[in-house]
């Protein structure tokens, strides 16, 4: 509980969410975007860990008419407008998978404290890098 | 040619429910019979009548009774599997002691024999699963 | 009395895809459907142990490839594209199916 | 020290909510509390009274339900996760038009606010599931 | 179908079950087994294959007491009662766990054709001889 | 700041304990619950990846060991067995838990 700042009333922690699942196979992906819009609302320091098959979810391209399952790709786009801005892909985990930036859809947010600059919401980042950043947290959540 | 079909998880949560039934309708367009649908394990969850999946979405319990009701398929929840994840028919809830049950239309609850035969009844016996 | 085997996990998450094509005999087919047609982009280990096995051919259901945004330039040589009447046509070929669950 | 626990997988299909019903116990007999356990995905299959498991096995739901009852705790099963796999309260099946609900004792469903705020209010939060 | 056997009336089928799973983590390898002996009232010709986690289905010494779950392991050695009496265990997946026959329970039946006498259910195989086996299936039912 | 890890799955079938340990940091514990415990034998691919890794300490759930039929005898060098409360205590030692599910 150290890095937790009192303010007021509000408590504020550092929230991880660690997707590690490919979309669609199975419905973890999804629900846990769904923990991650509820949690907007509740103003805590937000960040999202994609690794291991989670890098899957943020994939460029993706049209699901044909399975028959709705597309919810288009989400992650949206993250920056409920302030969610800090979303962490792990490169050895692409590098494994075939894969490079140029494959994941390309997600921004407009910067309030830097005159709503679009300013880039992926960072790749490398393994030790990433469990830096599991390390700093207060809560991490994963699915 | 004959075939059966296994489903082995529910609705949702894995792709499978979704993959059999579109493997299943495939089989039945092109003229095929299917001897008999099978769910087992969470695959029995496939058949409550209680889901209410967002509207956007599909509605994975509805799109199978459809396809029971147009080609008149025989779709076996298996009653061991039912009983111990709460899928119950009128006269199981009864026999249990239940104050209701939950089963869709389309499904009928029956035992694991019913797998079996499937198997010796059918041309080809293709499994969904986890 | 040919197998067509179907898997559907990830190769990079569990071991279904590799234990699958090191069971498969001459003749038969493996068909990776749902996550496990991530198995079938080039230029992973997962790629290289079926490009391995030239004795049985390999398919991946193309409607999970579109759903996860794997373009035909993304895979592997050897992969063949099939639709989910692909898969009936492919279990009716086959004697028997196996799924790798 | 007070904990929140996140129970994510159904019954009997995975060991997920009996280890997480172990792991809560001896929270409470260490003399802990308990914030809040939540029921994500498949893990709101815990909270229906309608499962008859065989006699020799153990009874997870009721398990749980004897456990809340004791200690007073506060289990919650997710809304939207619950409307997509048929578990509903006597509220929520009137709102849905369905004739029946199948939510047991002990279990309240209410929205995935309330997993947030477990994390925000727990010293730890315990995640259980696939 | 090839391999099929018609008796009058009476289907003949070589049912193989494969066994891939642990115990007790997941439901799979008990219902999987209470398949087995619903299945053998249909007198098929029934094997059963262990490899990958499967074999760990098979290990002695199995004691669910403090995890509060049923303990199925003994109802292996009873498979013999029910006619279930070709179980295929394979090698490599053994070793690669660590593990040797010795690990296994003891599981026999009484040879009905050979005066009674106990014999070993357990067949240890190696990977080739057990896709050899799958290829002579009629059904092969996986969990 | 240091995490207690919990991990479920056989390492056999899925690549989570090993994803785990290559994400743990020093003074961080790995606690292998359910299937997981498997990873806890001696003498496998598995095993030696732990032992690798001297600054995370390693622990194996002792219920689902016993479930299991792995005695003592059969554990790698360096694992120590809690019971469920020996669980809580790790949760309360560290200052938070991640789960690799």
């Amino acid at each position: 509980m150290n890095d937790m700042a009192d303010t007021g009333e509000q408590t504020i922690k550092k929230f991880l969410y660690v997707n590690r699942k490919a979309p669609y196979g199975t419905i973890y992906a999804l629900e846990s975007l769904e923990v991650v819009l509820i949690g907007a609302a509740f103003e805590q320091d937000v960040s999202l860990a994609f690794l291991d098959d989670g890098v899957f979810q943020l994939m460029k391209g993706q049209d699901t008419a044909d399975i028959g399952v709705k597309n919810f790709s288009p989400t992650y786009r949206a993250l920056g407008d409920f302030e969610v801005t800090k979303l962490f892909v792990e490169k050895e985990s692409l590098e494994e998978r075939g894969l490079s930036e140029d494959d994941l859809m390309e997600i921004t947010y407009e910067d309030e404290d830097d005159d709503w600059e679009e300013k880039p919401s992926i960072h790749l980042v490398n393994r030790s890098e990433l469990a830096a950043v599991m390390a700093e947290q207060d809560v991490i959540l994963s699915f | 040619m004959k075939f059966g079909i296994v489903v082995n998880e529910g609705p949702y949560t894995h792709q499978a429910a979704d993959t059999a039934y579109q493997f299943t309708k495939s089989v039945l367009e092109k003229g095929h019979d299917v001897y008999r649908v099978f769910f087992y394990h969470d695959g029995v969850n496939v058949g409550t009548r209680m889901t209410v999946p967002p509207q956007d979405e599909r509605h994975i319990q509805r799109n199978w009774s459809e396809l029971a009701e147009k080609y008149d398929l025989d779709m076996v929840v298996c009653i061991a599997a039912a009983q111990r994840r709460g899928i119950m028919d009128e006269n199981e809830a009864k026999r249990q002691g239940l104050d209701g049950d939950n089963i869709a239309p389309g499904f009928r609850i029956s035992g694991l024999g019913q797998l079996i035969e499937a198997g010796i009844q059918s041309d080809r016996l293709v499994t969904f699963g986890d | 009395m040919s197998i067509l085997h179907t898997v559907n996990k990830s190769p990079f998450e569990k071991q279904s895809l590799s234990s699958c094509v090191a069971h498969a005999s001459h003749g038969d087919a493996v068909l990776m459907i749902e996550d496990a047609v991530y198995g079938a982009v080039s230029g992973t280990a997962a790629a290289a142990q079926l490009e391995e096995n030239k004795n049985i051919s390999i398919y991946a259901l193309g409607p999970d490839l579109n759903a996860r945004g794997l373009g035909e330039a993304k895979l592997a040589e050897g992969v063949n594209v099939v639709d989910y009447n692909g898969f009936v046509e492919l279990a009716v070929e086959h004697d028997k199916t196996q799924s790798w669950l």
